[in-house]
């Protein structure tokens, strides 16, 4: 299986929530048995829109706790990281990043995705926790597939926050369906010799580039009201009785 | 006007359809594209960075296809012919610019290979169900070309006929093919480069200070200029008089919107392409297109060794839909059986020109895919069976497929 | 099941249509909107943000268009009704997400204002050109149903009877208004709730372990949970099965394979004559009939008055629900009838589904307009008088020449003075 | 000094204006409300663009749909009036067509940060070549008033009848932290710099950015009690301050507090052109 939706299971279960209270809203199909023994409701959207369809089932429901899976590097879903991070909309976001292997190495990729090796080469990549940090996200940490104990606790960690939480996973993406179970083992040893842990890093210095380590680690760990209560305290505010406040089953049928 | 010597790769060649297509592109002396990946039309993208050294071309990977073909419109203004190759999410996401490039009156083509649908659908499983999205899928009022290949060979000749089209009427033009002729390896023949017929731009060659960006020649299609020329033009999506200057009032969307259409419905006759086999003492006509192609023509085939006086349609151009041809056969044929790998887009517009002249037998989507001939045997054997006028659409489902 | 008194703001208004909407949402029991401003429909987001908090409902302006259509599905999942609020440009970006909202069977409302068009067009003023973009505007084969308010009263109305629609047949439903009837301020009575009757959502209350969420019942509508109540969902855009499982192309191998998307259309098409709501008026003994919807069945009363003053007989046909089209209805008058005559405003879009379903018996008359105001009344009586005069079977829609046309491109009008 | 200096070129004899070369004089008057700032804006946009001395054949402005998405309109130059949001998209596309020629994408907050975010920090983080000009004026103005996201939280719009509860953006930050060379921020009180900014910005190789602040009297003022457009202009003047090179990350502007302005960000990086040439060099020889 796939070290990541491996990982991604055991940190919900370190996290000691509730299993059926969390929604995965994700735009790369998962094995429906992964599924089944997560125990977790599932929802494969159209690309990129896993954010925004995740804002709506918190929104819907606010007791669920969202778990948003993107694996298209952000490229169309860009945007609802940025204002999702702004709201600071209480969700986790797993960002799958399969883009840095090629840029960095500088041979021809490993096919683990067809069609994508020869694109774009030439582009930098985002600096994910970065952006995330910087539109608002409380929570920031990058990890690779090879570290699969360390992403478990970060996705433990992630799930205790209130707030807009964003973990970057270096792996081969599982653009496609068959892919979710594949992983190269070139590409670990890959990681191993190129990686360095750093937590608590400004964000601005774990930009990827091909001269450098890739810098791992927990960076933003911090307190920020989430977009719920800043909605209810300032409704409150203004409304006062008159308002129902989202949360709890009040505004619910 | 001459293409470009080392885009035309003259010669005969073993090539799937989204690398005939792209090759195509080439001859057709496109030098821009701008795309987002997605299956089944990646091989677009692969076979075009692959060959854009030597052509010369330029090529973007956008963020979402909504961007790809906004640049793709912006790309065309700077003079170069461009084009975006996605699939069905991807279209859908074109939808709003599909509508500017129409407003633009920009040239440009959008290649869409169709999967089976919707949403997500099946990626890697060939579809036709896009084909009334490609006339309909943008708000607003506007007519646009669109080319249904059901060959690699074909999608080679028509990307060329794309491009020309586009050229000719100023306006994006859709080249429509299917996941199974994308990906299925063929021998494409590539005539030489003066062998290809290449509509240039229709350039303003007037004073600078005369140009106006929307001012319709006597066919209803303006003049364009590049960008950096010096004309300083204004182009704009809001309904816009001659200059591009917006005018917010019923009689200019009226004097802007309705010969956008004109250029289209008027050219009909000069536009619509089809391949008849066959219709001239035919009892039922095959209508059909794309992917379909194949399995129609064995069924034909099938069917005339069975005795039975059966005909084919092939609609080469989809849109604007041969509505004086479909008419005529009407009136002449017992029934039309067409099949589609949807649950009936195309046959509703035979429907409509045969005026109930004919009956019309569906064939639809079948759990076979593009592999139905049975299928399309059994609807013709049903349209001769049927000796009344029915009104409305009968649909031919495979034994297996009825629940 | 009857409206919730506290999301009914009973009593009679003055109000506009756009804002006749927000109340009708709220009245139907939308608890989300999720929305972004766009001329002409934003007064009905503006409405449903400033009523909504004191219901518990909640509007959020998401960052564009595909962002609050996505958020829309999700919000549906998580056991809400739920809407957005839109017009043409911003349609044209939900196309997609249509096609997922299709798939996952979720039920949730898209309200269009429409204005001119194509691209920018003309935001402030009038269009009917989104019709067939409801019909077919996303890839993929599937089926939604589609209604045309003609009024401020109609938008509060058919608000609600689109969200019940949606929970019937869990599909998305759109209320293709237009910026005449959206602008337009009328008086509109918000009756008491317990006259409002609501269309609960179908949820599934049998054992959790056997729950399948596609598995249709028999009017082939598959049953709904709430994500977050233990049913380990598995919801996917791409093909499934009643497990909500994908499934894979099996066609390489030669095999049949049977698609459940046939089910996404069957579930609409079979169940049409349920949905098809029309009125019709001088059927009798018509010569013609008027097909027309929105806006312009409203001015299509005033050319038939015109016509009926000169003693020509003509039918009135208003479509209500314009998807599913009412096939069955026009095929039959076209056997009684000389000619339709359909005045949209549009060069062309649903007067091609009258052709079709015509069957060559009846004529087919449009009276166009290009958007940005209202047909001249006199056109459609115009229209009216040709079509009952014209002796001859014509093989094609005839496009009526308009006055604006006329005035445009004969009467030497000038756009730069 | 720069738009007198324009006038004394143009002085004598005075029947055209000095704008004529670079307005659309046929096109005026505009659409813009008494009090609005986007006029000044498009004063300095001129006057830099007078200032930057570059082949204004060669230069083309695109503009999305909002209040600023007007502007494309009135500026003489090749000039595209997109759909919403887009504008950075189609400039993208104008640019890698054609690397020639200088691009400007001149538009509002909504249009640019909401809808077309995505485009934004793409077109930052490949650092396309070219300059945006964004108008915040803390709302969607063409519409009619509704919360934007660069609205300050507690103020009001119509979409947020009680305050709005979302923190806004950061321009400068979002912009430099996806990589943008050049950002810039000013008020539409400060004429002189901001078009001393936009004709430095006009001859930097990379995605430049500079968010101009500027009054909404209509809208904006209107429904937060704030005055006209006149109160907020003496507003900025109280409560901008200068701070060249300050840290992006400390420009977030709260409701009626005090506007950090300045230049903050210009450095150097390889353009999306000089990456996707080398790229191309690259494989050109690896054929080889």
């Amino acid at each position: 299986m796939n070290p990541i939706i491996t990982a991604f299971v055991n940190g919900i279960k370190k996290s000691g929530l509730e299993l059926s209270n969390i929604v995965v809203v994700s735009d790369i199909p998962f094995e429906p048995e992964v599924i089944k023994e997560a125990g977790v409701d599932f929802f494969h959207v159209t690309r990129g829109r896993a954010i925004a369809f995740g804002t709506g089932l918190k929104l819907g429901n606010p007791d669920l706790k969202v778990v948003a899976f993107i694996g298209d590097l952000m490229t169309l879903g860009g945007n609802h990281l940025v204002h999702s991070g702004r709201r600071n909309m209480e969700m986790l976001v797993i960002c799958v990043n399969n883009f840095i292997y090629k840029e960095i190495a500088g041979t021809p990729a490993p096919s683990v995705s067809p069609g994508f090796s020869a694109f774009s080469t030439f582009e930098r990549p985002f600096n994910a926790p970065h952006l995330a940090n910087s539109c608002g996200a409380v929570y920031t940490a990058r990890w690779t597939a090879l570290h699969t104990n360390e992403l478990e606790n970060s996705i433990a960690n992630a799930l205790d926050k209130r707030g807009f939480s964003v973990i970057e996973v270096l792996s081969p993406g599982p653009n496609f369906y068959k892919e979710i179970n594949q992983v190269d083992s070139e590409l670990l040893d890959f990681y191993y010799k190129n990686s360095v842990t750093k937590n608590n890093e400004d964000t601005r210095n774990v930009e990827i580039t091909p001269e450098e380590k890739i810098v791992t680690g927990e960076f933003t760990d911090k307190e920020k009201s989430p977009f719920i209560d800043t909605y209810n305290a300032q409704l409150g505010k203004i409304l006062g009785d008159k308002f129902i406040p989202l949360g709890g089953q009040s505004g619910r049928d | 006007m001459k293409t470009n010597l080392k885009a035309v790769l003259t010669g005969t060649h073993t090539l799937s359809g989204n690398e005939a297509c792209i090759e195509g592109a080439f001859a057709a002396g496109c030098l821009f594209l701008a795309a987002y990946p997605i299956m089944p039309a990646i091989e677009t993208i692969e076979r075009y960075l692959k060959r854009s050294a030597e052509v010369g071309a330029t090529f973007i990977q956008m963020e979402d296809e909504i961007s790809a073909l906004a640049a793709v419109i912006g790309a065309s203004w700077t003079g170069k012919k461009s084009m975006t190759a996605t699939s069905g999410p991807g279209f859908s996401n074109m939808m709003e610019h599909l509508g500017l490039g129409v407003m633009l009156e920009t040239p440009c083509v959008i290649i869409d290979v169709q999967r089976t649908g919707p949403s997500l659908g099946i990626p890697n499983r060939a579809g036709q169900a896009d084909m009334m999205q490609a006339r309909w899928g943008s708000h607003g009022d506007y007519e646009v070309i669109t080319l249904a290949p059901g060959s690699p060979q074909e999608m080679f000749d028509f990307t060329i006929k794309a491009f020309n089209f586009s050229e000719k009427y100023r306006t994006p033009v859709i080249v429509i093919s299917d996941e199974y002729i994308a990906h299925k390896k063929e021998k494409v023949v590539i005539p030489p480069a003066d062998g290809i017929k290449i509509t240039p731009r229709r350039y303003f060659k007037g004073q600078k200070d005369k140009y106006l960006p929307f001012k319709r020649d006597k066919d209803f299609v303006p003049r364009m200029v590049d960008i950096g020329d010096g004309f300083k033009f204004h182009v704009t999506g809001l309904t816009h008089d001659d200059k591009g200057y917006p005018i917010m009032l019923e009689e200019c969307q009226e004097y802007n919107v309705h010969p956008i259409l004109w250029k289209i419905r008027n050219h009909v006759d000069e536009i619509v392409e089809f391949q008849e086999t066959g219709t001239v003492d035919a009892e039922i006509v095959i209508v059909y297109y794309g992917a379909t192609s194949e399995a129609a023509i064995k069924a034909m085939k099938q069917a005339k060794d069975m005795g039975i006086k059966v005909g084919g349609l092939k609609l080469d151009v989809v849109w604007p839909f041969p509505d004086k041809k479909i008419a005529e056969l009407a009136e002449k044929v017992k029934a039309f059986v067409v099949p589609e790998i949807n649950y009936g887009q195309i046959v509703s517009e035979v429907e409509r020109c045969s005026y109930g002249n004919a009956n019309v037998i569906f064939v639809s989507h079948g759990e076979k895919g593009i592999n139905n001939t049975d299928d399309i045997v059994s609807a013709i054997k049903l349209a001769l069976k049927e000796k009344e006028r029915k009104k409305g659409i009968i649909e031919y489902r495979s034994q297996a497929g009825s629940s | 099941m009857k409206a919730n008194p506290r999301d009914v703001n009973t009593g009679t208004y003055y109000m506009d249509g756009d804002v006749a909407a927000g109340y009708g949402a709220l009245a139907a029991g939308c608890r989300f909107i999720g929305g972004y401003p766009i001329t002409p429909s934003t007064e009905a987001a503006e409405t449903f943000a400033r009523i909504a908090p004191q219901a518990g409902a909640v509007f959020i302006q998401m960052e564009d268009e595909l962002g609050s259509i996505a958020s829309v599905m999700g919000a549906s999942w998580s056991g809400v009704k739920t809407m957005t609020i839109t017009s043409g440009p911003g349609y044209s970006l939900m196309m997609e997400a249509i096609g997922l909202g299709a798939m996952i069977e979720a039920p949730f409302v898209i309200l269009n204002i429409q204005r001119g068009g194509p691209s920018t067009g003309v935001p402030t003023k009038t269009g009917q050109a989104d019709m067939m973009q409801a019909r077919w505007g996303s890839h993929g084969d599937y089926e939604v149903i589609a209604i045309a308010p003609d009024s401020p009263q109609e938008l509060f109305d058919y608000t609600i009877k689109a969200f019940n629609l949606s929970e019937k047949y869990r599909c998305p439903v759109m209320i293709m208004a237009d910026e005449c009837v959206g602008h337009m301020s009328e008086k509109v009575v918000v009756p008491p709730a317990e006259e409002i009757e609501i269309e609960p959502r179908r949820f599934y209350n049998g054992p959790k372990e056997k729950y399948l969420p596609f598995k249709p019942d028999k009017d082939l509508v598959p049953k709904m949970v709430k994500a977050g109540d233990g049913y380990n969902l598995y919801i996917t855009g791409l093909v499934h099965d009643e497990k909500g499982y994908p499934i894979k192309n099996q066609l390489e191998k030669g095999k049949r394979q049977k698609l459940p998307t046939r089910r996404l259309v069957d579930k609409i098409r079979l169940n049409a004559d349920k949905i098809i709501e029309l009125t019709e008026e001088g059927m009798d003994d018509a010569e013609v009939v008027v097909v027309s919807y929105g806006i312009s069945y409203r001015v299509a009363i005033r050319g038939i008055e015109i016509a009926r003053g000169k003693g020509i007989k003509v039918g009135n046909l208003r479509l209500i629900t314009v998807w599913p089209f009412p096939d069955k209805k026009i095929s039959e008058l076209a056997s009684k009838v000389k000619a339709f005559v359909v005045p949209e405003i549009n060069y062309g879009q649903i007067v091609f589904e009258v052709e079709r379903c015509s069957h060559g018996q009846a004529n087919v008359v449009l009276v166009p307009h290009g958007g940005a105001g209202v047909h001249n009344p006199e056109d459609i009586a115009e229209a009216i008088e040709y079509a009952v005069n014209e002796k001859k079977k014509i093989r094609k829609v005839v496009e009526w020449k308009t006055r604006l046309e006329k005035f445009v491109f004969e009467g030497g009008y000038k756009l730069n003075k | 000094m720069e738009p007198l200096k324009m006038i004394e070129k143009d002085i004598q004899p005075m029947d055209v204006h000095p704008m004529n070369d670079i307005l659309r004089m046929d096109r005026l008057p505009h659409i813009w409300c008494p009090g609005c700032g986007i006029g000044t804006a498009v004063t300095a946009f001129a006057a830099g663009l007078d200032k930057a001395n570059i082949d204004l054949k060669k230069t083309c402005i695109v503009s999305g749909i909002g209040c600023t998405g007007r502007v494309a309109g009135y500026i003489k130059l090749d000039s595209f009036h997109t759909t919403h949001g887009r504008g950075i998209a189609f400039a993208t596309g104008i640019k890698v067509a054609n690397p020639d020629l200088k691009v400007i994408v001149f538009s509002g907050d909504g249009d640019l940060i909401s809808i077309g975010g995505n485009h934004f920090i793409h077109a930052a983080r490949r650092n396309v070549n070219m300059l945006v000009i964004c108008i915040n004026n803390f709302i969607y103005a063409m519409t009619g008033g509704q919360v934007a996201p660069t609205t300050p939280l507690a103020a009001y719009a119509t979409t947020s009848p009680f305050g709005c509860v979302e923190p806004p953006f950061n321009i400068p930050y979002l912009a430099d932290s996806s990589g943008a060379v050049y950002v810039a921020r000013w008020t539409a009180l400060h004429v002189r710099r901001l078009t001393n900014s936009i004709a430095e910005a006009l001859n930097k190789p990379g995605f430049s950015v500079i968010e101009v602040i500027s009054p909404c009297a209509m809208y904006y003022s209107r429904i937060n009690r704030l005055g006209d457009g006149l109160d907020m202009m003496k507003f900025y003047h109280d409560n901008s301050e200068i701070r060249h090179g300050e840290d992006t990350k400390n420009l977030d502007i709260g409701f009626q507090t005090k506007i950090i302005v300045g230049k903050f960000v210009d450095r150097e990086r390889p353009t999306y052109m000089d990456s996707y040439n080398k790229w191309l060099s690259g494989t050109k020889k690896a054929e080889k």
